[in-house]
């Protein structure tokens, strides 16, 4: 089945749009089907989740969004340009799902990597390291070597990295999957804030319903081989929300969707 | 602590094996000196013995045994031969204010030691430059690399008086040729161990910088370079005594008029084992120490980086 | 002062005493000359090094130079202070050889970068093939020492009277234990140590000029060390910078090279040479020359210096 | 003057041919792969030669390529004594046996903490010792033939394959050596199942290293004695005699043999280790 | 503060025992508490889950069962020998918070692993490999490699590769860390039943709490820096849980509970 998916908006503000795109890997054993005729906007200040098994494609998207992949059939825009012309306006934020520290830089070098590279003064770069330092509750460990940190607190040093700087999209994979539920509702409301204070543009990978219903505008429920997308919730949650708006009915509701979508996916196999 | 013991103690069972091993390795010469001296020798003529197993002959002679550990010119001398030929040509003659004649091994350390690091730099420097190009262009990488593998089947030894030749007739003498037969022997360790190491990021670290929209230069510089150090160093440490050699060799066709090669070749005309021996031992010596320099850089560039885990 | 640089093809020691008794008597610098000496060893091939404008003249032997003249490389003799050659088999007495016909199934240690092809051609004349077996001659390629005698790898070794005979004495051996056979006795012996330049070079007055004051000077200082043996052995001595070479050895090498260089003023005999050239070509299946070389000598310097 | 020029005509054409292939769309097959070094070496060849001309470099200096070619032609039959002198007699048979006894010592080392604490500075030590210096002393006590030229291999391969199977073998993650804790199993299992394995990338590349050192070690131990055959014999003859075009036709064959080893192991190492990150691209 | 916590069992038919157990990690910046008089009893047949913010020496706990650690103070006792002696008797099936699959092997010979150094029959082998395959959603990939999947299936052939031999303790490091809720939810279910079937003592370390409280008959609570044990729930849930368990008051209780003492662990720092 292939549903054709609500991505109907205003076109004027559409940051992303892809139209029918196909990704296949040619591996030894025979090419893989990674993405199959993708349809999906997003929309400026939008918060969007993607959600789905394991191997559905949801970090390939993510990857041809940011010109790290090219898409072997159909067509993507970011900001009405190519994603690689994007790219090259430094657009992107990026948050890989493992941390991805350089061994060789202390925690706060390796926040400044991105702030050196895009030529921010010195200054600036000490003061933006210690703003997201505090954002992501590791300041005082920013003289610290990455393995010295736990797996959690490496996760989180590489969110303050991707929030370091000005990138319009933040594109976020599986961020915050190592860590405990307390830090990551922590983290969750923190995103939020910041989403809602800057109004970036969020694509969003994770495993958990209710982290998805909770921080998304937008929630893209995908299935695997090939990687389509099967459902895409607008969601109705105000942008202002508490935790305990988790217990509300409407959230409840979309919870439940969001499940059905993705058991609708694991049925197809 | 530890290595400290394990190191003796595979030590003084080496020394002991090799004091062993001299008797069978210098019984026939012994033996023969012997004769000559007029001693009773079982059985008599060299000739006799020279189909015999060298066993026996200890056991039939066991008079000789002492002897074996101290001819003038033996098959294998006996570790404190080697060791006094050592100090005579180092600390003796530092003690007799002569560290830098002719007959000591400083000198001659230092003659080899002085083109091994210029070849050394030169090596390296080469190394470091192709492996960026190779990492950087594939063209480069697709024709240089087969080629840089091609160039260390050649025998250095057969080259090395033509490159010294070809040199001569360009005008350069002195060090350089000696350098460059050792900067020929140490850029291949660098060049293997470098790309390895400008390519070891992984697909995550450099994908990273392509969101940044980082240029080559800015990928280079911050993080290639610096998760290459590991890989530079460990094949520094091999180049490094691929150079020692390489400078040893050069000195050979170039006259061997000084350096630890000539004391090698010189030792060998003569049949002055003894003199090999200790010459062997100053370059391997001498390796050990460039080594451990670099180690001794390796770690505490490794910490400043934060890598010294 | 004019520069003038000499590639020699071994060490330095007793065997070029002349040429360093002439830097160190200053008779280089009573004819206005500014002589560097390049000593050789066994990855030197001097017309190599002349060849490619290392050296102005190089001390050689005849087969080898002869050999590179035919590879088109023009070296010519210029002047020939060793009238004798000193090279020679030494054997182990107790293997009983005691003729050039008892080598039949014997162990040979000869030296090559064409110093093979007298050997060759001995053996050649001798009847006795050179590739083993019972009747042949097993061949070896001898490195610079004497080891392979003394270690009993073979049976016999190349040696020079002055150099690797008196080493094979020094580690204990006495001469009864030995038998020796001269290539000069053998009718084989082939020109060594002469002086050679390049062809074109001697084209040029000013580098004639030169060549001529290098001569006398040489030979001034060959004759003064045959005179001073000791004094001549000290020199090289001085002069050696592998702190390699012992006096007693150099000495006894000083003493055998006067009897090598004393029956020559240092102009070639044409008898010798043609000798040298019937035994080279004479060298079996495979010669060093195929042709009687043109040219490869010339009388104008030393006529020009002894004069 | 004119052959020069043509010289650098010549390498800017074979680069700008080699870019065009290797930034072309068919990169990636084998046949582009294997023409590119190819091109390269055939322009190298073709600019030597036009040089050699173009500057009227001697004979006895640097002979042209076309002359190393008549030299080989002519040559065969010696140089095919020649090779299977120093390198399947010399050679080969050193080679297996200094890498299978580096092998066996690195599994003792392994074994062993004590050891491998105590050897492997005094093993990197012996392997500091110039091989011009060891090779003279192995011909005097080995004698004249092939055995002492594989005793020099050995000397030269023993460590590098000893330090690197050793450093694999203790290469497994501690991920992976608790697992085999967690199932009790022995020491020859996890040195089958595991230590083997992920050391294998490790002894390759110590195997990889010791086929060029081992041909060239052959090769040099001739110099310091030898039969009347052989590579590094007919080298240090012909260089005597000014030969230099059969120098260089015996290093080409030196090349080509030491080229194909390395490749015949390289190809080896690919289908054992094709698991590899370097190795699946 | 550092409570008593009730771990009184009947001695009898327990399978571990800690009492007092300290760990210190020697660092070269200084010791590292990892674990703190740490004491706990679990029966056989308990389903123990651990959780706590990350760093808090879950990890840590576990290696010290398994024989992979050793504790610089205290007692531990494995079916009454020391841990060293059960890990002889090959009583553990463990799966690591990486998934450790050999690359050099497939799948399907990576689950073999065990099974041929325990010394089973070829056919044995084959017959569990197809079992455990299925169990995990597997059947079909038995002859990929490890880097031909996705990170999500690779952690279900790690637990694949723990199930397939009969290890009385079966400890489990977040193995379901990288999946999607809904295979969470089915290997949750599977992993019940197998242990209803089997009898089976399993730790299991999560950092979700509904997950711990779905499948544990004992939740241990930890806090961090150095490693103690904060509070152990005894679940009064039944054996028999169908998924929609997750919804009684006393499910939600009991979650509420660890949640607590997770915070309470979290406002230490
Ligand atoms: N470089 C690659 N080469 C070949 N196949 C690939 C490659 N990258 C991904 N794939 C395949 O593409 C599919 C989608 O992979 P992707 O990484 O996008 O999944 P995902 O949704 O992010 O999964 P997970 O939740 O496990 O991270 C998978 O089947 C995977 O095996
Ligand atoms: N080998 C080690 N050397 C030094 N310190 C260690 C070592 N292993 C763990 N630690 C430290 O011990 C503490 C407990 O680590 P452990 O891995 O048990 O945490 P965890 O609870 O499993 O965390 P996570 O949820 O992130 O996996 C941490 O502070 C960690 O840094
Ligand atoms: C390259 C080369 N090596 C050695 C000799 C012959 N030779 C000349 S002097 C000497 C030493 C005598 O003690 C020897 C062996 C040569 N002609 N060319
Ligand atoms: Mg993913
Ligand atoms: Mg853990």
């Amino acid at each position: 089945m292939n549903i054709e998916t609500t991505t109907q908006a205003d076109a004027t503000n559409a940051v992303v749009e892809a139209r029918n795109l196909d990704l296949v890997f040619p591996t030894n054993d025979g090419p893989v089907q990674a993405l199959k005729d993708v349809n999906l906007t997003i929309n400026k200040g939008d918060f969007v989740s993607f959600i789905g098994p394991s191997g559905c494609g949801k970090t390939t998207f993510l990857r041809v969004m940011a010109a790290l992949e090219q898409p072997t059939g159909g067509e993507i825009t970011v900001n009405g340009m190519t994603p690689d012309e994007a790219r090259r306006e430094r657009a992107y934020g990026y948050v890989f799902q493992a941390s991805g520290l350089y061994p060789w830089r202390n925690i706060a070098r390796n926040i400044k990597l991105p702030l050196e590279i895009m030529g921010y003064s010195k200054a600036e770069q000490e003061k933006r390291v210690n703003e997201v330092l505090e954002l992501v509750e590791l300041s005082g460990f920013g003289g610290k070597y990455p393995w010295q940190l736990s797996g959690g607190m490496q996760q989180r040093a590489s969110i303050a990295r991707a929030l370091a700087f000005d990138a319009d999209i933040l594109l976020m994979d599986e961020p915050f999957g190592a860590l405990d539920e307390i830090v990551r509702d922590h983290l969750n409301e923190q995103l939020l804030k910041l989403w809602a204070r800057t109004n970036k543009t969020i694509g969003f990978v994770t495993h958990s319903i209710p982290e998805a219903v909770y921080l998304s505008t937008k929630i893209v429920v995908m299935s695997p081989r090939p990687g389509r997308i099967t459902d895409v919730i607008e969601s109705p949650l105000p942008k202002e929300r508490p935790l305990d708006i988790r217990d509300s009915p409407e959230f409840i509701e979309i919870a439940h969707r969001v499940r059905e979508g993705l058991r609708a996916g694991h049925s197809d196999d | 602590m530890k290595t400290l013991i394990a190191v003796l103690t595979v030590l003084s069972v080496i020394i002991a094996f090799w004091y062993a091993a001299c008797l069978p390795m210098n019984i026939k010469g012994v033996l023969t000196e012997a004769e000559r001296a007029g001693a009773e020798v079982t059985p008599a003529g060299a000739k006799e013995r020279r189909d015999l197993g060298e066993f026996g002959l200890v056991l039939d002679n066991r008079f000789a045994i002492p002897a074996t550990w101290a001819q003038d010119r033996p098959r294998l001398p006996a570790p404190h031969q080697v060791a006094q030929e050592l100090w005579k040509t180092t600390g003796a003659m530092v003690l007799k204010g002569k560290m830098m004649s002719k007959r000591s091994l400083f000198y001659h350390g230092w003659v080899t030691l002085s083109a091994t690091l210029l070849g050394f730099a030169i090596g390296t420097g080469l190394g470091i430059l192709l492996a960026v190009g190779i990492v950087h262009s594939r063209v480069m990488d697709m024709s240089v690399m087969p080629w840089a593998i091609v160039s260390q089947t050649i025998p250095i030894i057969a080259l090395a008086p033509m490159i010294i030749v070809v040199l001569y007739s360009v005008g350069v003498q002195g060090i350089l040729p000696k350098a460059v037969i050792s900067a020929y022997l140490s850029f291949f360790p660098v060049v293997v161990g470098m790309v390895k190491g400008l390519r070891s990021p992984d697909g995550m670290q450099l994908d990273l910088l392509r969101t940044y929209n980082a240029s080559t230069n800015q990928g280079f510089w911050k993080l290639r370079l610096p998760a290459s150090m590991p890989y530079l160093f460990a094949s520094l440490k091999i180049g490094i005594a691929a150079s020692l050699v390489g400078a040893i060799v050069g000195e050979l066709p170039t006259g061997a008029v000084a350096g630890l090669g000539a004391r090698l070749l010189g030792g060998s005309y003569y049949g002055q084992t003894v003199q090999i021996w200790s010459a062997l031992f100053a370059a391997a010596i001498l390796a050990a120490c460039l080594v451990a320099l670099l180690g001794l850089i390796e770690r505490s560039v490794l910490k400043r980086m934060g890598m010294g885990a | 002062a004019d520069e003038v640089r000499l590639q020699l093809q071994w060490v330095t020691q007793a065997q070029f005493a002349g040429y360093y008794v002439a830097l160190d008597k200053g008779f280089y610098g009573e004819e206005d000359l500014d002589v560097t000496i390049l000593p050789g060893g066994p990855d030197i091939a001097p017309p190599q090094v002349l060849a490619g404008g290392g050296a102005d003249v190089m001390l050689n032997w005849m087969p080898s130079a002869l050999a590179a003249r035919e590879k088109g490389l023009p070296v010519v003799n210029i002047a020939q202070p060793f009238k004798t050659s000193g090279l020679m088999l030494t054997c182990w007495k107790d293997t009983g050889i005691t003729s050039p016909a008892d080598f039949k199934g014997k162990t040979i240690g000869v030296w090559f970068y064409g110093n093979e092809y007298p050997f060759l051609s001995w053996m050649s004349k001798e009847g006795i093939s050179t590739d083993g077996g019972e009747d042949g001659v097993t061949v070896l390629k001898q490195g610079f020492n004497v080891d392979p005698l003394l270690q009993r790898q073979a049976d016999c070794i190349s040696t020079m009277t002055y150099n690797e005979y008196g080493q094979v004495l020094d580690s204990g051996v006495s001469e009864d234990e030995l038998v020796t056979f001269k290539y000069e006795d053998q009718g084989v012996a082939t020109l060594e140590d002469g002086i050679y330049a390049l062809e074109a070079n001697l084209e040029d007055p000013a580098f004639q000029d030169k060549m001529v004051r290098f001569v006398r000077a040489s030979m001034k200082g060959w004759k003064y060390a045959e005179a001073n043996p000791s004094e001549a052995a000290d020199i090289v001595l001085d002069n050696d910078a592998s702190g390699a070479q012992t006096e007693a050895h150099q000495q006894r090498m000083m003493a055998e090279i006067a009897k090598l260089t004393a029956g020559s003023n240092g102009s070639l005999d044409p008898a010798d040479f043609d000798r040298t050239v019937s035994t080279l070509l004479g060298g079996g299946s495979d010669p060093v020359i195929t042709k009687i070389p043109e040219g490869a000598w010339t009388h104008s310097i030393t006529d020009a210096a002894l004069n | 003057m004119i052959l020069v020029i043509l010289a650098v005509l010549v390498w800017c054409g074979g680069w700008w041919l080699n870019s065009r292939l290797a930034n072309g769309s068919y990169a990636a097959t084998r046949e582009v792969q294997l023409l590119v070094p190819v091109i390269f070496g055939l322009t190298l060849v073709l600019v030597w030669q036009l040089l050699v001309r173009g500057l009227m470099v001697p004979l006895v200096i640097l002979p042209a390529p076309t002359d190393i070619a008549s030299a080989f032609g002519a040559n065969l039959p010696k140089l095919w004594e020649d090779f299977l002198q120093t390198f399947v007699k010399g050679a080969l048979s050193g080679y297996v046996i200094g890498c299978s006894a580096a092998f066996l010592m690195a599994i003792v080392m392994d074994r062993s903490d004590f050891l491998r604490r105590g050897l492997l500075p005094v093993g990197n030590f012996v392997a500091a010792l110039p091989i011009v210096g060891t090779a003279p002393i192995l011909v005097m006590w080995f004698g004249f033939d092939w055995h002492s030229k594989a005793a020099v291999v050995v000397v030269m391969v023993f460590f590098p394959v000893l330090v690197n199977t050793v450093a694999g073998l203790r290469e497994t993650s501690a991920m992976q050596r608790d697992l085999m804790q967690t199932y009790a199993a022995s020491y020859w299992q996890s040195f089958f199942k595991l230590r083997l394995p992920a050391a294998l990338p490790f002894i390759f590349n110590g195997l990889k290293i010791s086929t060029t050192l081992a041909l060239v070690g052959a090769i040099v131990a001739e110099f310091f004695g030898s039969p009347t055959v052989g590579m590094g014999f007919r080298i240090s003859t012909s260089v005597g005699q000014l030969a230099l075009d059969m120098v260089w036709a015996e290093i080409v064959v030196a090349a080509l043999a030491g080229s194909m080893f390395y490749g015949a192991v390289a190809l080896v190492e690919k289908s054992l280790t094709f698991w590899h990150p370097s190795q699946r691209r």
